[in-house]
């Protein structure tokens, strides 16, 4: 949940300029308030708030107090600003130092080229064997990556696409990865909510897998896992808290925290975070490909996709990894792909405030494309609520920049680049889930949504 | 003859009241570089100061005066002029806090000093507590340095989102002004004779 | 309260020589150019000559009736006496604000002179590479309408070119009432009526 | 002055400033090459005066200056296109019937070879040379013919060329083209830069000529001079200030007595200069400060200003007028006069004269045209306009009335040439010099006065926007201006005044001297230099 | 307060003026009013150009370079030297080998001297002047 504390606010309603659902509501020039039902929780606003808390300001409450209301750790130092996220990191310490819980963690791809910079590292910095290594002395006991179920998620999203394209379902479909976005939907166009993709986000497959095939490998009683995510995202703790994310008979995901206070809890534990060495993360569910990374940049799931899609449907390998035509920044791109006799076209909208009108064109029917990635956030995970927040707008810019090309750089150097080619993918569909879209994917990899619109 | 200090200025039209200003301040006046909130280990302690009441939206800065009041009150000559800037040298400020009644703009402030992400500890000024004497923080006195020696000029004119605040440079904006104001006469003489 | 005389220059005379400079100069200076010479005292106009393609004349105060750079003191230093907008030096901090608040440039802070030589701050020093140095005193400068001089303005009396006036309150007062009059006869004459006249 | 003797007889301003005062809607002004109200500014306040009376007012300058942009037309032409642009307006008179036929007839002579050569420069022919639009150079020339009366003024803007005599002889055809000659309101009138430059010449400070214009090289002009003087005289034309220069270096001139002057600042190629008074035997220089010059001299002797010694100054309109001495001379300065007396007396030479005015009697028994003017008489009128033959004579305040100095007016067929030295790529621009309002000459005077040194206390040159938009110049930057010559810092005012393609500079500053820069191409007959074109290259210095 | 009439030292127009002298110094400048060519005004060189005249960089003694230094010597020693050095060009290269600037900023009396020393008395027509700069 996001809020804004009506002590730092000035008005300036900075926020409300970045807000793609307009629930930023109050006077200019007087302390703002978020409408719950409204917002979407993607973080923006939090990234942009400049009103900060003052030491030399003393009509507002203690530093220790506004910690404790932010539910952030003690030992944080940062400076506070008016607009914030609700935080988790306490629930993850509190488990970590739990004997009897078996502390699963999942980190996003956007994560490790973000976390780095909160230990002075440069902007954009790609650091996920480190931030591996921090998370094992922080005492997770299993390093899995949600890397691993976005190389999944293109497993199932990819051939739900096929059938809906080769079977006639509705079209155009659209991506679900996205919790800010599925929740836009669901309150503005619910009559378009059959167009979503079934399949859950990567975070929520990773849910339901670690108290499922996870206790499985591991040995333990699904009930002592306790799972643990660590998203770009401020949208994602609502995700994991909506009711129907229970697939594996227990809550799949039990708390989620943001990048930011991932690099509290490695402050808090005294970790030198810089001068960590390099580790893995665990197998079988923490092994990924460039493909399942690139979920952190706009146009990534779209690009991980068509890598999978065109070797499906034509057999043979794709001619260039490497689709420049569905990168890029905020905004609308449209491209058309042959993929054997299929011309496939397709769409990326990077920023929720962009969707708008390409959702009246799908509504009126005039919209030209089959798949539709859509991310909240301005160029993807990697520009989350819940990443390091630059201090100066002109870095928030740089920051984006190279933690994309941080991203695409990772994509490059993986051994594999294709989801399909994932041998833990591979083998977790021959030991345990079948086939895509099979009866065991159909149970813990897919969703249905819910309509929530407004009364008038 | 060397020319009249510069100084930044807001608009009140424009200013947002956002605060922009206050944190780039702080984040170039920082001894140790940062980018992120996260790295920030320090309070931000900016040079300038957000006005914002019923009336007027703005932050507000030192105008390095030419007679600088400040300089002239200071005990310990701590305030002096260098390249156009009136600043001061911290090492030498006694936190007696003149400076701060001199100023007419209320842009000098005293703040706790802070040297590598530290708090600098007095050399041996104690305070009595309950559990007996302990060393205390030092303060000094801050104002705007119109970021000396930084690459672009002053951060809070290189970062307002809203353009709401300049560079003047009184010998320039004079000349401005000057042109302007022939040109307007200019333009009313002719329509009156036309 | 009777409002402020000024000095306006005629921009289709003036031929930019800027005499009217020197001669505001050295009526201030309380001694021959000479000395002034002699003593390096800075050259300092209260007044200064646009000069561009676009028009040549010299700009000086308005004394505005509600003058921007008094409200804008910080510290009272610029004050009204007999209709004539002054900076009282003593007061003057050069903050500047006057500089900011003028809209003409007419405001300027220069170095303060006694007797023609420069004065020094009690406090303030200048740090350069050579070490410190006690700065001079800066005053907001500005046209005092010569005050107290027997022949009146110095640069109205050498323009060459008649190309300053001394626009006083009665000069102003005639002009807007023959202004007024041309106007309403034109309204006549031309049969002019205003809106909603012939309901 | 070489090009006005050829066609009039006189080379002085044929008119009288005071005649602008009577100038109204019939009378037109013509002011080419002038920049009349900071060079000549009481001239110039007249001139507008007139134009606000009803006067018309054509200016012709490369520079928007103040008087241009008061002008009814404005010719813009290119720096040394003078003769192409009033061939071109004589063209239009011509062509259009304008032409003061009567006048023609009867006072000139060789008009047939003039109108040949005019009748080859149409507006729209030249415009690529003048860069002036045709239709502008018609308008100009219909004003000025169908005035009643047409004064033309210019200065250097005319003579510093190398095709100075060339220009005047144009300005001169133009003014009997249209019967403006003899008359008042009317005539050829070169503004003087300086206080007694009118002076020197009358007085044959000049390589070719007596006192009054008389010829060395007449047998009996000399043996008037000889018998008058007691000595035998030279029959050979002397060395004009460049050929000295040129002597000193092949070893001729020796010996150098520069009195009152400042070739290290004022002459053009000041590099060169420095190069010939290092080079001199020996070098006396007389003047008020220690000027650059005067820091060579093997013997600096202090003379004194004007306001410390008595005399007589003539001015741009021949007007001879009284110098008093107001203040004693500073120090062991002596009054210049004084000096040169002392020196003739040294080398042996009778001169007993215990005043000025003494010698100013003996320059009324050689010089004619100041034969009638008397110290009592100066006193008494204020002034008097020479030619004054004689006591009674009221003086001349026109020239040429009924007849030419020289008989019959001569026309000149002109042809144009370009100026010396262009723009090429490795000097891209062209610089022309001149003059501010608040200095004089070399600056030896006007920098060393408060007032107007306070106004304008360094150079700042002109430079357009167009140029420095592409040289990345903002105004009020140093720049550095190149030459084949030499360079110069300077800072840079970026304005319109200027047109693409062409920078200003004064010679008034030490720091940034013009003449470092300028080229010393003489025009082969005056031998003026070309102070007014070369060719140049500007960059921006980093503080 | 003494006041002298006297013409403009400056540009060729002409102008008169009164110079106003107090205890031997120049204070101030009054146009001349009454026919004249400037009839009542002045530019800025006529108003506030005489104060060179008192500068303290004025030349006050004649100089010689002794030993390549300029220094301080009388006027007889200057005068004389000048005159020697005229002679014994005049007799090793004779007079043509002697040139004069004359100056178009002294007077008419002056001017005449300077040619008529260098015309009568060494016997050259080398005398010239800067009015064509």
């Amino acid at each position: 949940m996001i809020y804004i504390d009506q002590e730092l606010c000035t008005g300036c309603r900075s926020c409300a300029d970045v807000c793609p659902v307009d629930a930023i509501v109050g006077e200019f020039g007087q302390p703002q308030s978020v409408d719950q039902e409204l917002c979407v929780m993607c973080g923006q606003c939090v990234q942009v708030c400049s009103s900060y808390a003052s030491i030399l300001d003393e009509g507002i409450a203690p530093r220790e107090q506004k910690l404790a209301e932010r539910a952030m750790l003690p030992s944080v130092k940062e400076p506070l600003f008016a607009a914030y996220n609700q935080g988790k990191a306490l629930k993850v310490k509190e488990a970590l130092a739990d004997p009897d819980k078996y502390v699963m963690v999942q980190v996003a791809p956007a994560v490790r080229v973000a976390i780095a910079e909160e230990f002075g590292m440069p902007l954009g910095s790609l650091a996920p064997g480190q931030m591996a290594a921090a998370l094992r002395r922080l005492g997770f006991d299993r390093i899995y990556s949600t890397d691993f179920t976005a190389d999944l998620t293109i497993m199932e999203e990819g051939h739900e696409l096929i059938e809906r394209v080769t079977k006639g379902g509705t079209l155009p479909m659209f991506t679900s990865c996205c919790p800010a976005w599925v929740k836009y939907l669901e309150q503005t166009y619910p009559e378009l909510l059959p167009h979503l993709s079934s399949c859950k986000s990567p975070q929520q497959m990773a849910g339901a897998l670690f108290k499922t095939y996870g206790a499985k490998v591991d040995k333990v009683d699904p009930a002592k896992v306790y799972s643990v995510s660590v998203m770009p995202c401020t949208c994602k703790d609502f995700e994991a808290n909506r009711p129907e994310m229970k697939a594996s008979g227990h809550q799949d995901v039990d708390v989620v925290i943001t990048t930011r206070e991932l690099a509290h809890l490695i402050k808090d534990a005294g970790i030198d975070f810089a001068s960590l060495t390099e580790e893995e993360y665990d197998r079988p569910l923490g092994l990924y490909t460039g493909a399942g990374t690139i979920f952190g940049a706009t146009g990534g799931v779209m690009e991980a996709a068509l890598r999978t899609a065109y070797e499906v449907i034509t057999k043979k390998p794709i001619p260039e990894l490497d689709l420049e035509y569905v990168r890029g920044g905020e905004g609308v791109r449209y491209a058309t792909v042959q993929v054997g006799d299929l011309e496939l076209k397709v769409c990326v909208v990077s920023g929720l405030k962009h969707v708008a009108p390409v959702l009246e064109q799908v509504k009126a029917g005039t919209a030209d494309f089959h798949f539709m990635e859509v991310m909240t956030c301005p160029v993807g995970c990697v520009s989350g609520g819940g990443q390091p927040k630059a201090l100066l707008p002109k870095d928030r810019i740089c920051a984006r920049t190279a933690r994309t090309a941080s991203t695409y750089k990772h994509d490059g150097e993986l051994r594999h680049r294709k989801s399909h080619e994932n041998p833990d993918i591979k083998k977790i569909y021959k030991e345990f889930l079948g086939k895509p879209l099979g009866e065991q994917s159909h149970h813990l990899l897919h969703t249905t949504y819910t309509p929530r619109r407004r009364d008038a | 003859m060397c020319a009249l200090n510069a100084f930044v200025v807001a608009d009140p039209n424009k200013c947002i009241g956002c605060k922009v200003c206050e944190v780039a301040c702080a984040v170039v006046h920082s001894d140790v570089p940062v980018k992120t909130v996260g790295q920030m280990t320090t309070p931000i302690i900016p040079r300038l100061y957000l006005v914002k009441t019923a009336e007027v939206t703005m932050p507000v800065q030192c105008r390095h005066c030419e007679d600088a009041p400040c300089a002239n009150a200071c005990p310990v000559g701590a305030i002096t002029q260098r390249d156009g800037i009136i600043y001061v040298d911290q090492e030498a400020c006694v936190g007696c806090k003149t400076c701060m009644l001199a100023c007419p703009f209320g842009a000098m402030e005293m703040v706790p000093y802070y040297r590598n992400g530290e708090r600098v500890k007095q050399l041996r000024l104690t305070e009595e507590t309950g559990e007996g004497p302990v060393l205390q923080d030092a303060f000094v006195a801050s104002k705007c340095d119109r970021c000396i020696g930084v690459e672009g000029g002053p951060a809070c004119v290189a970062n307002c989102p809203k353009e709401a605040l300049r560079v003047v440079r009184p010998d320039e904006l004079r000349r401005t002004r000057n042109l302007e104001a022939a040109l307007a006469v200019l333009e009313s003489v002719k329509n009156v004779i036309g | 309260m009777t409002a402020s005389t000024f000095v306006l220059a005629d921009p289709t005379k003036c031929i930019g020589c800027q005499s009217c400079e020197i001669a505001c100069a050295v009526a201030h200076l309380g001694t021959s150019i000479t000395t002034a010479g002699e003593m390096e005292a800075p050259f300092q106009p209260r007044l200064r000559v646009v000069r561009t393609s676009q028009v040549t004349m010299p700009i000086q105060c308005r004394h505005c009736e509600d003058a921007p750079c008094a409200n804008a003191c910080p510290v009272g230093a610029i004050v009204r006496q007999d209709g004539v907008v002054l900076v009282k030096e003593e007061k003057c901090i050069g903050c500047k604000t006057c500089v900011l608040a003028c809209p003409f440039g007419a405001m300027d802070v220069v170095p303060a002179l006694d007797k023609g030589q420069r004065v020094r701050q009690p406090g303030l020093k200048v740090q350069t590479d050579e070490g410190a140095a006690p700065k001079e005193r800066y005053v907001a400068h500005k046209c005092d309408l010569c005050i107290g001089r027997p022949g009146g303005p110095a640069c109205v009396e050498v323009c060459l070119a008649r190309a300053l006036v001394l626009v006083k309150r009665g000069t102003m007062a005639r002009s807007v009432k023959s202004r007024r009059t041309a106007s309403a006869m034109q309204i006549a004459r031309s049969g002019v009526q205003p809106a909603g006249a012939n309901r | 002055m070489s090009g006005l003797g050829t066609a009039f007889g006189s080379g002085a301003m044929t008119n009288t400033i005071n005649e602008l005062q009577q100038m109204g809607p019939n009378d037109a002004i013509f002011a080419i090459g002038t920049n009349t109200t900071e060079c000549h500014p009481i001239i110039g306040i007249r001139m507008l005066e007139a134009h606000r009376r009803g006067a018309r007012l054509i200016v012709a300058d490369p520079r928007e200056t103040e008087l241009a942009k008061h002008a009814d037309v404005y010719l813009r032409h290119n720096p040394g296109s003078d003769v192409a642009l009033l061939n071109a307006m004589m063209y239009v008179i011509l062509t259009e019937g304008l032409a003061d036929e009567a006048f023609i007839k009867s006072r000139t002579e060789n008009f047939e070879a003039c109108r040949e050569t005019v009748l080859k420069y149409s507006p729209e022919r030249v415009e690529g040379i003048t860069g002036v639009p045709a239709e502008k150079v018609r308008q100009a020339a219909r004003l000025f013919a169908t005035a009643e009366n047409g004064a033309t003024y210019y200065t250097m803007g005319i003579t510093q060329h190398t095709s100075g005599v060339d220009n005047v002889l144009s300005v001169a055809n133009l003014a009997m083209l249209t019967g403006n000659l003899g008359k008042p309101r009317a005539g050829v009138n070169p503004l003087r830069g300086q206080n007694n430059v009118q002076g020197a010449c009358d007085m044959g400070a000049l390589p070719n000529v007596y006192p009054a214009y008389q010829p060395v090289t007449d047998p009996k002009v000399r043996e008037k001079f000889e018998k008058a003087w007691g000595r035998k005289l030279s029959d050979k034309v002397g060395m004009a200030i460049s050929d000295v220069l040129r002597g000193i270096e092949e070893g001729k001139v020796r010996f150098l007595y520069v009195f009152g002057e400042n070739p290290m600042r004022s002459d053009p190629d000041v590099n060169h200069v420095r190069h010939c008074l290092e080079k001199v035997e020996f070098l006396v220089v007389q003047d008020i400060f220690l000027t650059e010059s005067a820091a060579m001299a093997d013997v600096v002797l202090p003379g004194t200003t004007w306001a410390e010694k008595d005399g007589t100054f003539s001015n741009t309109e021949r007007r001879v007028q009284r110098v008093r001495q107001a203040v004693e001379p500073r120090g062991n300065a002596r009054p210049d006069w004084q000096i040169l007396r002392d020196l003739i007396r040294a080398m042996g030479y009778p001169a007993d004269y215990s005043s000025p005015e003494e010698i100013f009697n003996e320059i009324r028994t050689v010089a004619p045209s100041y034969a009638g003017m008397t110290y009592e008489r100066l006193e008494k009128l204020g002034g008097i306009h020479w030619p004054c033959p004689t006591e009674e004579h009221p003086g001349t305040p026109i020239l040429h009335v009924g007849k030419f100095s020289r008989g019959l007016g001569r026309f000149s067929a002109v042809d144009w040439r370009p100026p010396a030295e262009l723009p090429d790529d490795e000097y891209p621009l062209v610089l022309t010099t001149g003059r501010r309002t608040a200095h004089y000459h070399t600056g030896t005077m006007t920098r060393n006065c408060w007032g107007l040194d306070g106004v304008a206390p360094e150079e700042w040159v002109e430079i357009s926007p167009e140029d420095a938009a592409d040289l990345g110049i903002a105004h009020g930057d140093h720049v550095r201006l190149t030459t084949r010559r030499g360079s110069v810092v300077a800072r840079a005012e970026v304005t319109d005044r200027v047109p693409k393609g062409v920078t200003f500079i004064t010679f008034h500053y030490t720091e940034s001297a013009g003449n470092l820069l300028t080229n010393s191409a003489l025009d082969p007959v005056s031998k003026t230099p070309e102070y007014k074109v070369c060719a140049v290259r500007v960059e921006k210095v980093s503080a | 307060m003494k006041q002298v009439l006297t013409t403009c030292p400056y540009c060729g127009t002409g102008c008169t003026f009164y110079l106003n002298v107090e205890d031997d110094r120049i204070v101030s400048v009054t146009p001349n009013d009454a026919n004249s060519v400037n009839q009542g005004i002045l530019c800025l060189k006529g108003h506030f150009g005489f104060d060179f005249v008192d500068n303290k960089t004025r030349l006050t003694n004649p100089l010689i370079r002794k030993n390549g230094e300029l220094v301080e010597a009388s006027w007889d020693e200057a005068i004389d030297l000048v005159a020697s050095k005229m002679k014994e060009t005049i007799e090793q290269h004779g007079p043509d080998a002697l040139a004069a600037f004359s100056s178009a900023r002294c007077t008419n009396e002056e001017n005449y001297l300077m040619q008529k020393l260098m015309r009568a008395v060494v016997g050259t027509n080398n005398i010239d002047h800067c009015a064509r700069l």
